[in-house]
């Protein structure tokens, strides 16, 4: 019984997770300029990521595994803002302006999108 | 069809399109990025394989070292790829010739997956039932790879070091005082600092776990050693190359890399003190068991060192190169 | 009790000394350290041959597993001449490398140049050795990685160095993988990578596409490696622009080890009786090797650069090693155990006689040679000499190796081959002879200073001219091994 | 051939494709970086069908439990530790090579550095950069 | 001295003074010593030999090594050998002291190497005449192929080197082409390749290939100049003229014939060739060469390329008298070898003589010239009468032989094709010595003032001789040679007696 409890919790969580993925991947492709792509890939490594890690905690319940994914957890947790950090400064210092409105940057962002 | 099946088959279909990307793309940040995507793929079906040590070091060396190297190199040198100018109908036929003959070589084939495939039936079954008692080690692959085949990884061993020994002969006579790959600019990434000076730490204790734990569960000394390398490529890469070199000197790493090849070399020798052939571990302790054991230790160490300084000392000799492209143009 | 561990180590000895040597400060020492090496291993490898040739296969297991669980090394007698000759050659090259190198590469590289040459030297010997299919691929790749640097390192004398060196690194590996597809395949089949386990499993499986395919994909990687034409491409260059000594070693060693490598997986792992083994040799190797005899020389008759002319040769030669053993007959396989040992005597000799000129004079173009045999009398004979050897003149190894071929042939009732063999020779002729004529013939430039290359230079170069006379007058030792080893491969050893 | 055929060969299939991708990026493309991106391609297609012919269906990876169970072959995945240690020693040589020809040429197309070599037919030697 | 010791210094002798040449190559005078030296010994050498083979016990035989598994590199006098042998070496001292003057009054550069060369060449030729199977003569025959190569491009002018190269790439071809072929199917089908009496081939090759077996070997003997392989010798001719001396009739030429003679009579056997008749063809491709080539010798000015070409007449005598394959052809053809070396040295030091003192090489300029030169005229008489093969001359008796051998064979076309030859040879050498001696003096005297200017601006020197003669080095062993024509006729029967017992 309450396995079948901890099962349909920690599938909402993977399924919580995978959904976010997928949404990020799509705002990866569907955002106007580089840095507001950035903005929805950080939802995939940030929340999507760590939901499904919860999830498999709670199916391995108590145990070596779930202090192994709670430790990658807090890996995550330090790196995936910092790179996100660090590529927007590095957009940044290589000249690369944020679109503000107007569809008329929209092919520079594009064009710089595939260097 | 099974979700075992399911899974194969999905990773497989996106390694061909990332594959195929990789062919069709032109510029060559983004093929190497996916060149890092595929080997992640692979990892991952290799690990649905139960190849699990194989997916470790895939994904250690494939998305990491690799990807560390072609991005240097492509700051280096440059970052498009001129359309194909040549006609392309001859490799196309040669590539499909091949192709054919590989499906057709197929068709008699064990199919994936069978029990009683003949690989699985001849030699391998030894290892599986044996290693406990003749090695003592739970985990197999490690057996193998350092006792039954140990002299094949020597060979890897001295391959890897002749890799290193190329680059150094390669780009070391070019390492000039350091004008490292971007370093400069890092310097400013007040939070990139930090982060890393938090990480690095737990990454080299993962990088000794790894190492020492390979008996037991996946890992060993290549990986360890790639993990280790990784660490002191981000310090580099954060506080500069100079600080690096500092923390390890070129030269150091450069006897490191011997050493490492030596001590497995040497493992091997001392078996001849005690009239056993080379590398026969068993001599090394009281019980054959022991002595297997602490050989392994010993071989696994020696593999991971070589394979760390390498990595370091290539990482040194790339980023020693003064990239022609600045900055500004990424 | 040193005597059972000589297998072993005939590599490990080369293979520690060259992680040693890179604790070594200054080149000489390097330089020294890898010598006694290989003098080491030369010893080594005549006493194995000596065993071999009294008391028949030698087998030695590492780390005491038995075979097909560990790893064996084997010694018969077609190895055994193939760990003698890439020793012996080493052991001449390296007197004569100290000259050549310190004048052809970069000083802060002499010691790591070593390094990474005694790394070569350790995956040859280990690939020869092996009697385990994998770990044939491991030093081979040791030996080709090596290889690649060792080809770049001409980067000093001219660019195109790297560009060769890049080349054979692109092929070579495409080579090595399409070996290890092969290898993968068999281990498919059987379930073992013992060679010799191999060579009991794949008759019981008989008739298999699997199989089929294994051959195939050996072959050709193999052929890649050997420079087996139209597989070629990447040796010209590579030789002609790697350092004087390594084109010696290279050519005289690197195309030899494959070479062996494709007899041993052929004859002793596929054997005769193999389904599709009559027909590969019929309709693949045999023309291919005719080609490669005609269009080569051919080829070779055109080049200005020396070097590059010598190396198209070596493609040609290659030929005449694949159609000896295309016969898949006791002289046949003779022909080519002979050629693959007196080939190296010849090609190592030109190619040291060259270097010396390229030493002298920066390269060795056809400009370059005019005059010579006034300039450089020594260096020049030493060519000739090498030359008619090449064309396969009486009283020279190229007479034995072209001998047996045309009697191979003429066995196997095949006489437009045999009239086909000595027509090609005369191509040799022909590149041979515009050389001797522009070095004859025709007086030295003015400006030339040059006068004749040092005896470090000379001296090993007319070693090998000695070893060409004399096993070409009595060639009673060489035949004998290469008969022996002709029955090891044909599995019909007495 | 049945459907248990096609899945049972579908995995070597696959793998083969891959290959072949790489393969031909190899041999088709002029540009050096692509070239090594290739090899690796190809070459690990080849670790992946190594590994496949090692797999046992309801197979887990042979790290002894002590409960009785299936382990996959281990000894593809001794093998293929080795190759792939083989393959990124390759591609560091290949890359480095690039990097000097880059610097010897100004140039990593196959093409142009021919173009470069047909112009000076005898090759200057390598100019160091400053 | 056993006869094996005598056997190896035939070899060694030469060989050495190649060497020692080398060594005093900075002093003329003891360089050229040595060459005498060395010939002089040598010959001695091979006459112990020859009387050592005339005696009854066995013939001297030396085993050097072997070579090859079955394949040895042995020696073993026998007489159609003994007899080449003694013409190599004893023309080979007439032919020195000739070179040591034309050389010197020519001003020859590198006269060492050409000294050297000369050794090498006849050490190899006397390794062909004494060899003891096919593959030792095979051997040395290509080192005497080597060995000539620098002689024949000696003056290094792009003319000679074209001649050089026809020359190597003719005698190179053909030999590993088809000879070492043709040996290598010996090899493979009778596993030996001893010269033995009656022949090694009856029985172990089907009859109906024999004939191909044997072309390959004799036109794989480039160097008997069988069309349509002669293209060699006549480019041959912008070598020095003692070398022509040389190729034509001490070493070259005479090793290709003498070769041709071995493989008849030792590999297939006479008897053997005349029962299956496979050596007929030979018969009519002998006949057309020799007509041929007298036709081509008549429309040739220059005196030397005359003289080649009526060489490749001439050496088809002897391919003639082995392909009639009967005791009689095979003496003629033997003896043949004998008289004509004979005979074409003469005329050729006579046109090296002319050359020296006038520096004249076409015929037509070459009138009155006799009476300036009388000696020289004189023996060049009797070397063309030798080489026609009229009476007095030794030149008569291999000619008779041959007709009788036609007669013998039934093939009575080949005594008219002798004939018809005869006459050509008188025509295209006869009209040279009467231009000489009887073209009215007008022309005499111009030839004369000619000769003087040619004196006059030959470089200075040279005076040492007077403007009517070529100097004594070159003057005295034509007169030898000339004598030794007509010795050649009085003591032929030795000759005869030596070869009867080969004919069997």
């Amino acid at each position: 019984m309450s396995a079948m409890i901890i099962d349909a919790f920690s599938w909402a969580l993977l399924m919580a997770g995978s959904l976010l993925m997928v949404v990020g991947a799509l705002g990866l492709i569907r955002m106007p300029d580089f840095y507001t792509r950035m903005h929805a890939a950080g939802i995939t490594d940030t929340l999507g990521a760590d939901l499904i890690l919860l999830g498999l905690m709670v199916q391995a319940g108590f145990s070596l595994v779930t202090v192994k994914l709670l430790l990658i957890g807090a890996f995550l947790f330090f790196t995936s803002p910092t790179s996100t950090h660090a590529i927007a400064n590095a957009a940044l210092t290589a000249g690369l302006k944020p679109q503000v409105g107007g569809a008329d940057a929209e092919d520079g962002a594009a064009e710089k999108e595939d260097e | 069809m099974s979700v075992e099946s399911f899974i194969d088959i999905t990773l497989l279909v996106f390694l061909g399109l990332t594959a195929f990307a990789i062919l069709k793309l032109r510029a060559l940040f983004a093929v190497v990025m996916l060149s890092s995507v595929f080997s992640l793929l692979s990892a991952g079906l290799l690990v649905h394989l139960d190849a699990v040590d194989v997916a470790f070091t895939e994904a250690a060396v494939g998305a990491g070292i690799s990807t560390v190297l072609m991005l240097a190199t492509l700051a280096l040198t440059s970052r498009r790829e001129k359309a194909p100018t040549r006609t392309q109908a001859l490799p196309l036929i040669v590539v499909f010739l091949t192709g054919m003959a590989l499906v057709y070589g197929t068709l008699d084939m064990p199919r994936f997956g069978d029990a009683s495939a003949p690989v699985h039936n001849h030699v391998a079954p030894k290892y599986i039932n044996d290693t406990a008692s003749e090695i003592g080690m739970p985990n197999i692959v490690t057996a193998v790879l350092a006792s039954y085949r140990g002299f094949d990884t020597l060979g890897e061993v001295t391959v890897i070091f002749t890799a290193g020994i190329g680059v150094l002969l390669l780009l070391g006579a070019y390492i000039r005082e350091p004008t490292g790959l971007r370093v400069q600019t890092m310097d400013h990434h007040l939070v990139l600092r930090v982060v890393t000076k938090v990480l690095i730490g737990p990454i080299l204790l993962f990088a000794l776990y790894v190492q020492f734990h390979g008996d037991y569960g996946p890992g060993g000394g290549f990986q360890a050693g790639v993990i280790f390398a990784a660490a002191f490529i981000i310090y580099a890469l954060v506080f500069g190359l100079e600080n690096a070199r500092k923390a390890v000197p070129g030269s150091a790493v450069r006897m490191l890399v011997a050493c490492g090849v030596l001590l497995y070399g040497g493992v091997g020798v001392v078996s001849f003190a005690f009239g056993q052939n080379y590398l026969n571990y068993s001599v090394l302790g009281a019980s054959q068991v022991a002595g297997q054991h602490l050989g392994i230790l010993l071989v696994e160490f020696g593999v991971g060192l070589t394979v760390s300084a390498v990595m370091v000392s290539t990482f040194y000799a790339f980023a020693g190169q003064n990239p022609p492209i600045s900055d500004e143009d990424w | 009790m040193i005597a059972t561990h000589l297998p072993i180590l005939q590599v490990v000895v080369p293979l520690i000394a060259a992680p040693l040597s890179v604790f070594c400060r200054r080149g000489t020492v390097a330089w020294a350290l890898s010598f006694i090496v290989s003098i080491v291993a030369l010893v080594i490898s005549i006493a194995l041959l000596v065993q071999v040739l009294d008391q028949g296969v030698l087998s030695y297991e590492l780390g005491n597993w038995a075979a097909p669980w560990g790893i064996e090394y084997r010694v018969d007698a077609a190895n055994a001449i193939v760990l003698l000759l890439i020793s012996g050659i080493s052991t001449v090259v390296l007197p004569y490398a100290r000259t050549s190198i310190a004048h052809e590469v970069e000083a802060n590289n002499q010691t790591l140049f070593y390094t990474c040459y005694l790394l070569c030297f350790t995956g040859l010997l280990g690939m020869v050795i092996t009697g385990d299919a994998f770990n044939a691929f491991v030093f081979l790749e040791v030996s080709s990685l090596s290889t690649y640097v060792l080809v770049a390192m001409g980067a000093k004398r001219d660019r195109r160095a790297l560009t060769a060196a890049y080349t054979y690194l692109v092929m070579g590996t495409l080579g090595a993988t399409f070996f290890v597809i092969g290898v993968g395949l068999l281990y498919m089949m059987t379930g073992t990578l013992n060679i010799a386990d191999l060579a009991q499993k794949i008759p019981e499986i008989g008739a298999n596409r699997t199989l089929v395919v294994a051959f195939a994909f050996i072959v050709t990687g193999l052929g890649l490696k050997l420079a087996l034409f139209p597989m070629h491409l990447w040796l010209p260059n590579a030789y002609a622009f790697a350092p004087s000594a390594v084109t010696v070693f290279l050519a005289a060693t690197a195309t030899k080890a494959a070479l062996y490598l494709l007899l041993r997986f052929m004859f002793t792992v596929f054997g005769t009786g193999f389904p599709t083994f009559g027909p590969a040799l019929t309709y693949m190797l045999l023309p291919l090797a005719v080609i490669a005899m005609f269009a080569a020389s051919t080829v070779a008759i055109f080049q200005v650069d020396i070097k590059r002319m010598l190396a198209y040769s070596s493609v040609a030669q290659v030929g005449y090693m694949v159609l000896g053993l295309s016969f898949a007959t006791v002289t046949g396989l003779t022909s080519t155990v002979l050629h693959l040992f007196n080939h190296a005597l010849m090609k190592g000799a030109l190619f040291m006689a060259l270097g010396a000129v390229v030493m002298r004079f920066g390269d060795a173009t056809m400009d370059t040679m005019r005059g010579l045999g006034r300039t450089m009398p020594w260096t020049m004979a030493a060519f000739v000499t090498g030359g008619l050897s090449l064309i396969g003149m009486p009283l020279t190894v190229g007479f034995i190796s072209k001998w047996y071929l045309v009697v191979a042939a003429l066995e196997s009732d095949l006489w437009l081959i045999a009239v086909l063999v000595l027509a090609s020779s005369l191509l040799a002729v022909i590149y041979i002879w515009r050389v001797v004529e522009v070095a004859y013939l025709e007086d030295p430039p003015v400006e030339v200073t040059a006068g004749e290359a040092p005896l470090t230079l000379l001296i090993p170069t007319w070693v090998l001219i000695g070893a060409n006379i004399y096993f070409g007058i009595d060639a009673s030792l060489t035949t004998r091994v290469a008969e022996e080893a002709a029955r090891v491969l044909l599995g019909t050893a007495s | 051939m049945g459907t248990t055929d096609i899945l049972g060969l579908f995995n070597y299939w696959m793998v083969i494709v891959l290959m072949m991708i790489g393969l031909y990026i190899v041999v088709s493309r002029g540009n050096l970086v692509k070239k090594v991106v290739g090899l690796n391609i190809f070459q690990t297609s080849v670790f992946l069908l190594y590994i496949s012919m090692g797999k046992i269906s309801g197979g887990t990876a042979p790290i002894l439990t002590g409960k009785p169970e299936v382990y996959s072959n281990p000894l593809p995945h001794v093998l293929i530790l080795t190759a792939i240690v083989v393959g990124v020693a390759t591609t560091a040589l290949g890359l480095a090579l690039v990097v000097r020809i880059k610097n010897a040429y100004d140039t990593i197309e196959e093409d142009e550095i021919q173009a470069v070599d047909d112009d000076d037919e005898f090759g200057s030697a390598e100019d160091v950069q400053p | 001295m056993t006869a094996a010791t005598a056997l190896a210094l035939s070899l060694l002798i030469p060989f050495a003074g190649s060497i020692l040449i080398a060594v005093t190559g900075k002093n003329p005078n003891l360089r050229e010593s040595v060459t005498l030296a060395t010939a002089v010994l040598l010959f001695a050498d091979v006459l112990w030999l020859l009387n050592a083979a005339s005696s009854p016990e066995p013939a001297p035989a030396l085993m050097i090594g072997e070579v090859m598994p079955g394949l040895t590199l042995a020696l073993e006098i026998e007489p159609l050998g003994m007899m080449f042998g003694l013409i190599a070496s004893g023309l080979w001292i007439v032919n020195s002291i000739y070179s040591i003057g034309y050389m010197r009054a020519n001003f020859e550069h590198k006269q060492t190497r050409f000294y050297i060369c000369f050794a090498i060449a006849i050490c190899s030729a006397v390794g062909v005449a004494f060899a003891a199977n096919m593959f030792t003569l095979f051997i040395f025959y290509e080192v005497l192929t080597i060995s000539t190569y620098p002689l024949v491009a000696h003056k290094e002018t792009p003319e000679a080197r074209q001649g050089g190269r026809t020359y190597m790439g003719v005698l190179i071809g053909t030999s590993i082409g088809l000879q070492m072929v043709a040996i290598i199917w010996t090899w493979v089908a009778t596993g030996t390749l001893d010269f033995t009496k009656g022949g090694i081939i009856s029985g172990k090759v089907a009859e109906s290939i024999v004939p191909v077996l044997l072309a390959l070997y004799v036109f794989g003997i480039g160097k008997a100049a069988l069309m349509p392989f002669h293209r060699w010798l006549p480019a041959a001719m912008v070598a020095p003229t003692p070398v022509s001396a040389l190729l034509h009739a001490v070493a070259v030429v005479k090793a290709g014939v003498f070769t041709v003679m071995k493989v008849v009579i030792y590999i297939f056997g006479i008897d053997y060739l005349s029962a299956t008749g496979a050596s007929n063809w030979l018969i009519w491709v002998a006949a057309f060469t020799l007509l041929a080539a007298s036709i081509i010798a008549m429309t040739k000015d220059n005196l030397k390329a005359r003289l080649a070409y009526s060489t490749v007449s001439q050496l088809s005598y002897v391919t003639l008298g082995g392909a009639l394959a009967n005791s009689m052809g095979v003496i003629g053809g033997s003896m043949q070898i004998a008289m004509h070396a004979m005979g074409k040295i003469t005329l050729f030091f006579c046109a090296g003589a002319i050359y020296t003192a006038t520096h004249k090489t076409e015929i037509s300029d070459m009138d009155g010239l006799g009476r300036l030169m009388p000696f020289t005229y004189g023996a060049f008489l009797i070397g063309a009468l030798s080489v026609i093969g009229l009476p007095p001359m030794g030149g008569a008796w291999s000619k008779f032989y041959l007709i009788l051998g036609a007669a013998d064979a039934g093939q009575f076309i080949i005594i008219g094709v002798l004939m018809l030859s005869s006459l050509l040879n008188v025509a295209y050498l006869l009209p040279i010595v009467g231009r000489g001696f009887f073209m009215n003096s007008a022309v005499g005297i111009t030839a004369h003032e000619q000769s003087q200017s040619a004196v006059a601006d030959a470089p200075p020197g040279n005076i040492n001789y007077g403007i009517n003669e070529a100097p004594m080095f070159c003057l005295v062993p034509l007169c030898l040679t000339a004598a030794g024509c007509i010795v050649l006729f009085i003591y032929a029967d030795a000759l005869y007696q030596l070869l009867e017992s080969i004919a069997g």
